[in-house]
C-alpha cells in the first residue's frame, strides 16, 4: 500500500486575474512513500527550487493547481472531514527554526497540549501528562527540564527535539522535516539528525529531508530527489547521485559543496566549471530545458523541449538529453519503483 | 603606516612585527544587558600577515561578529570596547579620534558585511553608494579617477556597468554581495573584513562569489578575515583558522593543520561532528550547551562539555599559547610541554 | 521519574496562579513608570468626578441653581458660571460623561477596526482588497466635517450615540494596524504548527494570533479614547454634541459664548481646559510607553 | 517605464473616484436618513418665514428644487451625483441668491494660506527634531530641549488657540483677535495687505503648529529608530562616511517617504482639522464657512464645503501615491507576483 503520494503535482502561483506573473513553483513532481518499507527520502535544491512548496503541498496546507496528492490512495482534495482528521494525524511535520515555530505569547507546554486535546488523545489531565512526558522522552528530552519554560529558555536544539516531540505524540507514519538543521548549530546538528534517524529506525517513521544541504542528504538519506525551479533534474539513490551526478545542474551542485577537507577543494570535478555565472535568466517560457541557459553542455534540442527523465540505472533517472540513449521514465513509475 | 591617517608617534613597546599587518592584543568587549554585563569578547589576541586569509569561525554567541566589528569600531550602544589594542600597520586603531578612524575605515581596512540582501541603501542607486564611499575618503577633484576606479572594481567583481544604475532590489543576492566585495575593495584596504558574506546565498553562487572574492584579495594583497560558522568554507578559502568558543579564542592553527590534526578537544569534537561525504547514518554531535556569557563557567569555557577534562580547569583560564611553529591552543592539555 | 518535580513544574500554566499573575501585571507597572503614570493620573479625575458626585447635588448644575458670575468661595469651590450652575458641580458630572464618551468610542472603534484588520489580514485576497478599500476610502474621508455634518443635521443626541458615532467613524486606523499585523504574523512558523495540531482557522486567529496583538491593541485603544475625546470635545465646542447633558466641551462652549475668556471668568474656562490637559496627557504617556511594545527597535533606543 | 505600470494607475484614478463617491453620498443620505426629517422641517419652517422676507418665496423654491423634494428618492439622488459631478452646488440659503462658490471659493483661499502654511512648516520641523531626537550623535541638552516640544501636544489645538487669543490678543494686544485681515482692507497684492495677513496668521497658525509639533516628531523618531536599525547603516558607516551624510542621506532620506504618506492625508484635513482654530479666531477660512452654515441651516453651502474636503484629501493622497514610487524606488506597483 503506498502510504502517502504526489502524483505528478503542479503548483502555480499568481495565476490570478489582476497578475500577469505566472510562477510555476512545482512542475508535475511525482514522490511515494510505502507504508511497508518506511525509509528516508531527501528533497534537494537551492532556493527557488520549489522543495517548500512541495512540502506545503505533501503537508494538505495548498491545493496542487494540476494532479493530486494521495493519502493511502485517496486523493486529499475529495477527503471528508474525519478521513482529513487522520491525514493530519499521520502526516506531521517539523520546520527549519526551531524558535520561530513557537508562539512568544505562550510557553512551550502549549505546542505539546493542543494536538492532544484537539485530537483527543487523552481521556484525563494525568493520561495527557503521561503522553506528553513519553513523547519528550522518546525525542530525548527530560520533561522537567523542559515543561513549563518559554522557548527562549530553552537552547535551539532543545527547541528543535520539542518539534520533534510534538508530531510524535500523534504517533504519526510520515514527518515531513523542512530544513531542520539549517538554523542551528555544527555541534547540535549531528545530535538532531541522528535523533531523526532514530524514527525511522525504531519507530518505522517514513521521513521526507528537505535540504539544501547535499552532505546531511547524503549522510541521512536513501533516496534523492534533486529539483531545480520546480522540476525533478535528477531522482535516485543517495549513493548514485551524489558520488556521480550525471545532471549537469546536478554535477554543479556537488561541485559546489564546500566540503570541510582542504584537500578536496572546490571544483575537482572540472567538467562543468565552465558554467555561466548569470544566475539563471529566465528561458522561454514554458519551452526548453530550464537548465539550458546555464548548462555548459546544452545542445540545439535542449531549447526546444523540456527533456523527460530517462532511466540511466535500475534506481536512478535524470531529465537530460545527453542520456536520450536511455529508456524514458515517467515520474510516478519511477517514484513507486523506488519505493518499492 | 596608514596612507589616510596622518603619522602617529608609536609607542616603543606597541612597535610590532613586519610580518603582522593586523596586531590585535588583549581585546576585551562587553555589553550591557538587563541581566548584568556580559563578556562578548574575553582577552583574544591574534595577528594577520600580509596577504593571508584568516578564517574566525565559532557558533551562534561565540562573539566572532562583535569582535570583527570591534575590529573597525562599529559596535553599536550597548557594546563597549573595554581594553586593549588593535594594531594596524603599527597604529593602534582604538587610538585614533574619531575622525581618524573615519578616514581609516574603508581607506585602510574595509567590512563585508553578514547579509548582503539589507546592506545597501535601497534608496540609493549602487553608483551613487560607491560614489558617496569614495567622495568621503578625497579631500577635492578628481571625477574622473574617481568613476574610471568605480568601473575597475566593478570589472574586477565581473560586473556589468550597467549595475551604477541599478537599484539594489533590481539585483539578484549574488550581484548584491559582488557590489558589497566592490566597495570593499574600492579604496585597496590593508585588511578586508568578510563577516559571512555568503550566508545568504546558495551554495553554487557562494562558490562563484567566494572565487572572485579570493581573487580581488591576492590581485590586491590585502589580507583578509573571514568571520564564519561554516567550516566547509573555512576548508575551501583560508590558509589559517581561529576557532572561537564563549567569547575567547581557543585555538589557531594553519587550516591543512586543523583539519587533520585538531589540539583543543573542542576542536576536535566541532571537527568530529562535520558531515562528509566519506560515511553514512554516522553523527557525532557535542552534546551539553553552549555557555550562557551572563553567567559563564568557571576557568575554562569549554570545561563544562569537555570530554578530557582536568581537575584545574575549572579554576585556571588557559592561555593561548603556540605549542608548535604556528600552532596556538588555550587548553591546560598542552600546558606541561 | 520523579513525578512529584514533574508536577510542580507544569502545573502552574494549567491552573490560574493569582499571585503570578498579580506579579507578572505589576511588574509591567513598576517597568513602565511612564504608563503607570499616566493610568494615576486618569484614575485620579476619574475618581474626583466620582467621589465629587457624593459630595454635591446634581441639581446644582442646572441653570439658575445659584447666584450668577460668582468667584470661586468656600459654598462655590469653582465659582459659578453666567448662567447660574455651580461649576464644581458641573465638572464633576461633566467628568464622567466625557469619559464615557472617549472609552465608548475607543472601544467601538478598535473592536469594529480588530474584527476587520483580522479578517482582512488573514484570509488576504478579494477579502483583504475589499476591507482594505473601505477602510482606506474611510480613513481618507474627513472625519470631523463628517460629525460636523452628522450633529448639524441630527440635533439632538445623547451621549451615548455620540460615543457610537464617533466610534463608527475611528476604525480605520486601527483596522489599518492590526492588519498589517496580522499579514506578517499570518506567515510566522507558528501558525502552521498550530495547523498540523489540528486548530482551525477560528481558533488561530483568537488563540495565535490575537494574544500577539496586545500592543498593539493596547495602543490603538488608548489612540482611539483620545482621538474620540478630541472629536466630541470639539464637536461639542461648536454646540453640537449632547445638549442638556455637562460635558467638559459643552462648558468651554458655554464659557467661550458668553464670552467667559473677556470677563476674566477664569473659573468657568480654567477647570475644563485644566481638565482636557490632564486627561491628553494621561493618554499621552500611555501611549508613548505602549508604542515601545509595539514597535519593539524603540525599546533598544530608549533604554540606554 | 519603472515604477507606474497603467494597471496601477487606473486602481488609483478608480480608487480617488470612489471616495468622492462614498463621500457625496453621505452628503445625500445624512439629512434625509438622520431622524428628525431635518429637511421636512426646514421645509415648513421656511415656508412660514419666507412670506416675509425679501426674495423669501424665490429662496424657496430654489431650496425645493435644490432638494428635489418632489420626486422620488433615487430621482434625487440621481439628480444630486449629476450636479456633484459638475461641481454645481447650486445657491446658498442663507445669503441667497449667493452661489455657494461665491462663499467657498474664498474661504479655500484663505485656509490654503494659513493651515496649508502651518502643516508644511510642522511637517519640516517636526522631522527635523524627531530625526535629532532618534540620533545618537544629538547633544543631550539639545534633545531634552527638543523633548520639550511633546509638550503642546497635550492640549487640543483649540483649546491652545483659545490660551494664545486670551494671552497674546485679548490681554497683552500685541495681536489681532479675529479675521484674516484688518477689517475694510481691500484685497490686493499690496505691502500694508500681506503684512497685515501675516500678523492676523500668527496666532492661529501657532496654534496648529505648537499642538502637533510632537506628534510629527514622534512618529519621525520611531521611523528614524527603524532606519537606524537597519544593516545599510553599518555598511554606510564602515565606508567611512562622515556623521553628517549618514544623518540625511542614509537616516533622513529613508525615513521621510512614509511620513509623505501621512502629510498627504494631514494636509488634506487641514481644513477639517482646523475647523475648530478658524472658529477660535473668526478666520474665514473653510471651516469657518462651515460653521457659519451649520448656524445658519445653510444646508447647500455644508453640502458644498464637506465635499470640498473630500477631494481635496482624496487629491493629495492620489498624487502622493503616484509620486511615491520616486520616492521610494522599492515600491514598483507593478502588479503584485508572488516570489
Amino acid at each position: 500500500m503506498q502510504l502517502l503520494e504526489a502524483q505528478s503535482v503542479t503548483k502555480v502561483f499568481g495565476s490570478g486575474v489582476l497578475s500577469k506573473d505566472r510562477l510555476v513553483a512545482v512542475d508535475e513532481v511525482s514522490l511515494t512513500i510505502n507504508e511497508e518499507k518506511p525509509s528516508i527520502i531527501s528533497i534537494a535544491g537551492e532556493s527557488g527550487s520549489g522543495k517548500t512548496t512541495l512540502a506545503r503541498l505533501l503537508l494538505g496546507m495548498i491545493q496542487p493547481s494540476d494532479g493530486n496528492i494521495r493519502f493511502r490512495g485517496k486523493d486529499l482534495a475529495t477527503m471528508d472531514r474525519s478521513e482529513r482528521r487522520e491525514f493530519r494525524r499521520q502526516v506531521q511535520a517539523i520546520f527549519q527554526d526551531p524558535f520561530e515555530v513557537y508562539n512568544p505569547f505562550y510557553r512551550i507546554d502549549q505546542v505539546l497540549t493542543t494536538p492532544v486535546r484537539k485530537f483527543k488523545l487523552a481521556g484525563s489531565k494525568e493520561e495527557e501528562q503521561r503522553l506528553i512526558e513519553e513523547s519528550l522522552q522518546l525525542a530525548g528530552l527530560r520533561p522537567n527540564e523542559t515543561l513549563g519554560r518559554y522557548p527562549h529558555q530553552l537552547s535551539g536544539g532543545q527547541r528543535q527535539r520539542i518539534m520533534v516531540a510534538r508530531a510524535l505524540l500523534l504517533n504519526p507514519r510520515v514527518i515531513l522535516a523542512d530544513e531542520p538543521v539549517s538554523m542551528v548549530d555544527a555541534s547540535l546538528r549531528a545530535t538532531i539528525l541522528e535523533s531523526l534517524m532514530k524514527l525511522k529506525r525504531d519507530l518505522g517513521i517514513s521521513l521526507i529531508y528537505i535540504t539544501h544541504d547535499l552532505t546531511t542528504a547524503y549522510q541521512i538519506s536513501k533516496d534523492i530527489y534533486i529539483l531545480y525551479r520546480g522540476s525533478v533534474a535528477e531522482v535516485g539513490s543517495v549513493e548514485q547521485v551524489i558520488k556521480d551526478p550525471q545532471h549537469p545542474y546536478t554535477k554543479l551542485l556537488v561541485n559546489s559543496i564546500p566540503l570541510p577537507d582542504p584537500d578536496i577543494r572546490w571544483g575537482s570535478q572540472n567538467d562543468v566549471d565552465q558554467a555561466p555565472l548569470t544566475s539563471g535568466l529566465k528561458s522561454a517560457h514554458g519551452h526548453g530545458c530550464k537548465f539550458a541557459n546555464r548548462c555548459p553542455f546544452v545542445m540545439a534540442e535542449c531549447h526546444e523541449k523540456q527533456p523527460p527523465l530517462y532511466r540511466t540505472h535500475e534506481d536512478r533517472a535524470v531529465a537530460c538529453f545527453l542520456y536520450k540513449n536511455e529508456p524514458s521514465v515517467g515520474g510516478r513509475e519511477m517514484a513507486e519503483s523506488l519505493a518499492a | 603606516m596608514l596612507s589616510n591617517v596622518k603619522t602617529k608617534p608609536v609607542d616603543v613597546r606597541t612597535k610590532t612585527r613586519a610580518d603582522r599587518i593586523l596586531d590585535v592584543r588583549n581585546l576585551r568587549v562587553s555589553y550591557q544587558t538587563g541581566g548584568g554585563q556580559v563578556r562578548a569578547v574575553n582577552d583574544v589576541s591574534f595577528f594577520l600577515r600580509p596577504s593571508e586569509r584568516l578564517g574566525l569561525v565559532g557558533e551562534s554567541g561565540s562573539g566572532k561578529t562583535t569582535m570583527a566589528l570591534s575590529l573597525m569600531r562599529l559596535l553599536q550602544s550597548p557594546a563597549v570596547i573595554e581594553g586593549g589594542q588593535v594594531l594596524l600597520d603599527g597604529v593602534d586603531l582604538l587610538s585614533l579620534s574619531e575622525e581618524e578612524m573615519r578616514r581609516a575605515r574603508l581607506a585602510d581596512i574595509a567590512l563585508i558585511p553578514q547579509g548582503a540582501m539589507n546592506s545597501l541603501n535601497p534608496m540609493l542607486k549602487v553608483g551613487e553608494q560607491l560614489r558617496d564611499a569614495v567622495t568621503a575618503h578625497m579631500d577635492s577633484g578628481g571625477k574622473t579617477s574617481r568613476e574610471a576606479r568605480i568601473f575597475d572594481v566593478l570589472e574586477s567583481v565581473e560586473l556589468s556597468r550597467n549595475v551604477v544604475n541599478a537599484y539594489p532590489h533590481e539585483l539578484s543576492g549574488g550581484m548584491k554581495q559582488r557590489v558589497c566585495i566592490a566597495m570593499g575593495i574600492l579604496l585597496k584596504p590593508k585588511v578586508i573584513i568578510a563577516d559571512e558574506p555568503t550566508s545568504a546565498l546558495d551554495v553554487v553562487v557562494q562558490r562563484q562569489v567566494m572565487e572572485t572574492l579570493g581573487r580581488v584579495q591576492s590581485e590586491l594583497g590585502a589580507s583578509i578575515i573571514l568571520v564564519g560558522h561554516d567550516m566547509g568554507l573555512m576548508a575551501q578559502f583560508v590558509d589559517r583558522v581561529g576557532v572561537m568558543y564563549g567569547g575567547k579564542l581557543v585555538e589557531v592553527s594553519p587550516v591543512r593543520e586543523i583539519f587533520k590534526d585538531p589540539l583543543h578537544p573542542y576542536t576536535q569534537l566541532l571537527i568530529g561532528s562535520l558531515p562528509t561525504l566519506e560515511s553514512k547514518e554516522n553523527f557525532k554531535g557535542i552534546s551539553g550547551m553552549t555557555p550562557s556569557l551572563l553567567t559563564p563557567p568557571t576557568g575554562c569555557m569549554f570545561h563544562p562539555r569537555c570530554p578530557q577534562v582536568l581537575p584545574h580547569c575549572q579554576v585556571e583560564i588557559p592561555p593561548l599559547v603556540e605549542i608548535k611553529p604556528d600552532r596556538w591552543v588555550a587548553c591546560h592539555l598542552y600546558n606541561g610541554s | 521519574m520523579n513525578t512529584a518535580t514533574v508536577q510542580n513544574n507544569t502545573r502552574p500554566n494549567s491552573g490560574v496562579n493569582i499571585w503570578k499573575t498579580a506579579r507578572v501585571v505589576l511588574g509591567f507597572f513598576n517597568n513602565n513608570r511612564l504608563f503607570t503614570f499616566g493610568v494615576l493620573l486618569l484614575l485620579a479625575l476619574f475618581l474626583f468626578g466620582y467621589i465629587g458626585e457624593m459630595t454635591t447635588s446634581r441639581k446644582m448644575a442646572d441653570m439658575g441653581a445659584a447666584k450668577l458670575n460668582l468667584r470661586p468661595s468656600a459654598e462655590n469651590l469653582l465659582g459659578t458660571d453666567g448662567l447660574g450652575r455651580d461649576m464644581f458641580t458641573v465638572m464633576v458630572i461633566g467628568i464622567p460623561n466625557t469619559f464615557k464618551i472617549g472609552f465608548l468610542a475607543g472601544a467601538v472603534g478598535v473592536l469594529i477596526g480588530a474584527l476587520m484588520g483580522l479578517i482582512a489580514g488573514f484570509y488576504k485576497g478579494y477579502t483583504d482588497t475589499i476591507f482594505s478599500s473601505f477602510a482606506d476610502v474611510m480613513l481618507v474621508i474627513p472625519t470631523l466635517a463628517i460629525l460636523i455634518t452628522v450633529s448639524a443635521y441630527v440635533r439632538v443626541v445623547t451621549v451615548e450615540i455620540m460615543a457610537v458615532i464617533v466610534g463608527l467613524l475611528s476604525w480605520p486606523l486601527p483596522a489599518r494596524l492590526i492588519r498589517s499585523q496580522t499579514l506578517s504574523l499570518r506567515e510566522r512558523l507558528f501558525v502552521d504548527v498550530a495547523r498540523l495540531s489540528g486548530q482551525n482557522d477560528f481558533e488561530i486567529i483568537i488563540f495565535q494570533i490575537l494574544p500577539n496583538l496586545t500592543a498593539y491593541l493596547a495602543a490603538s485603544f488608548v489612540g482611539a479614547v483620545s482621538g474620540g475625546i478630541l472629536a466630541s470635545v470639539g464637536l461639542e465646542v461648536l454646540g453640537l454634541g449632547p445638549q442638556n447633558v455637562p460635558t467638559i466641551g459643552r462648558t468651554l462652549y458655554y464659557a467661550f459664548n458668553y464670552s467667559a475668556l473677556f470677563k476674566g471668568m477664569w473659573w468657568w474656562w480654567g477647570p475644563p481646559l485644566v481638565t482636557l490637559a490632564i486627561i491628553f496627557t494621561g493618554l499621552f504617556m500611555m501611549s508613548v510607553s505602549l508604542d515601545k511594545y509595539a514597535n519593539p527597535r524603540l525599546q533598544g533606543s530608549t533604554h540606554n | 517605464m519603472r515604477g507606474l505600470d497603467l494597471g496601477y494607475f487606473i486602481r488609483r484614478i478608480g480608487m480617488f473616484l470612489l471616495v468622492i463617491f462614498v463621500a457625496a453620498s453621505f452628503n445625500f443620505m445624512i439629512p434625509r436618513l438622520a431622524p428628525g426629517n431635518p429637511i421636512g422641517a426646514i421645509t415648513s419652517r421656511m415656508s412660514n418665514a419666507s412670506a416675509g422676507i425679501e426674495n423669501g418665496q424665490a429662496m424657496f423654491e430654489a431650496y425645493r428644487e435644490r432638494f428635489g423634494l418632489d420626486d422620488p428618492l433615487y430621482i434625487q439622488y440621481t439628480k444630486y451625483m449629476w450636479n456633484t459631478l459638475r461641481l454645481d452646488f447650486g445657491e446658498s440659503l442663507s445669503a441667497y441668491p449667493a452661489e455657494v462658490w461665491d462663499i467657498i471659493g474664498p474661504a479655500i483661499g484663505w485656509s490654503i494660506s494659513l493651515i496649508g502654511v502651518s502643516v508644511l512648516i510642522t511637517f519640516v520641523l517636526g522631522i527635523l527634531i524627531g530625526a535629532l531626537l532618534a540620533w545618537k550623535g544629538t547633544p543631550g541638552i539639545l534633545k531634552s530641549l527638543l523633548s520639550l516640544t511633546m509638550i503642546g501636544g497635550v492640549l487640543p489645538y483649540y483649546l491652545l488657540a483659545m490660551l494664545l487669543l486670551y494671552f497674546f490678543a485679548f490681554t497683552a494686544h500685541v495681536l489681532p483677535m479675529s479675521g484674516a485681515v484688518e477689517s475694510g482692507m481691500a484685497r490686493e497684492l499690496s505691502w500694508p495687505f500681506i503684512k497685515s495677513a501675516f500678523r492676523h496668521a500668527i496666532l492661529p497658525a501657532s496654534s496648529i503648529i505648537l499642538t502637533s509639533l510632537g506628534g510629527w516628531a514622534l512618529s519621525m523618531r520611531g521611523l528614524m529608530v527603524n532606519t537606524i536599525g537597519e544593516d545599510y547603516m553599518l555598511l554606510a558607516e564602515a565606508k567611512g562616511l562622515r556623521k553628517s551624510r549618514i544623518l540625511w542621506r542614509y537616516a533622513i532620506r529613508n525615513a521621510i517617504p512614509p511620513q509623505l504618506m501621512h502629510l498627504a492625508i494631514a494636509l488634506g484635513h487641514v481644513v477639517s482639522g482646523a475647523i475648530l482654530v478658524e472658529i477660535v479666531f473668526s478666520y474665514p477660512g473653510l471651516g469657518y464657512q462651515l460653521y457659519m452654515s451649520i448656524v445658519n441651516s445653510d444646508y447647500t453651502v455644508i453640502q458644498g464645503i464637506t465635499l470640498i474636503l473630500a477631494v481635496s484629501v482624496g487629491l493629495a493622497v492620489l498624487i502622493i501615491d503616484l509620486v511615491y514610487p520616486r520616492l521610494d524606488p522599492r515600491v514598483t506597483y507593478v502588479a503584485e507576483s508572488s516570489g
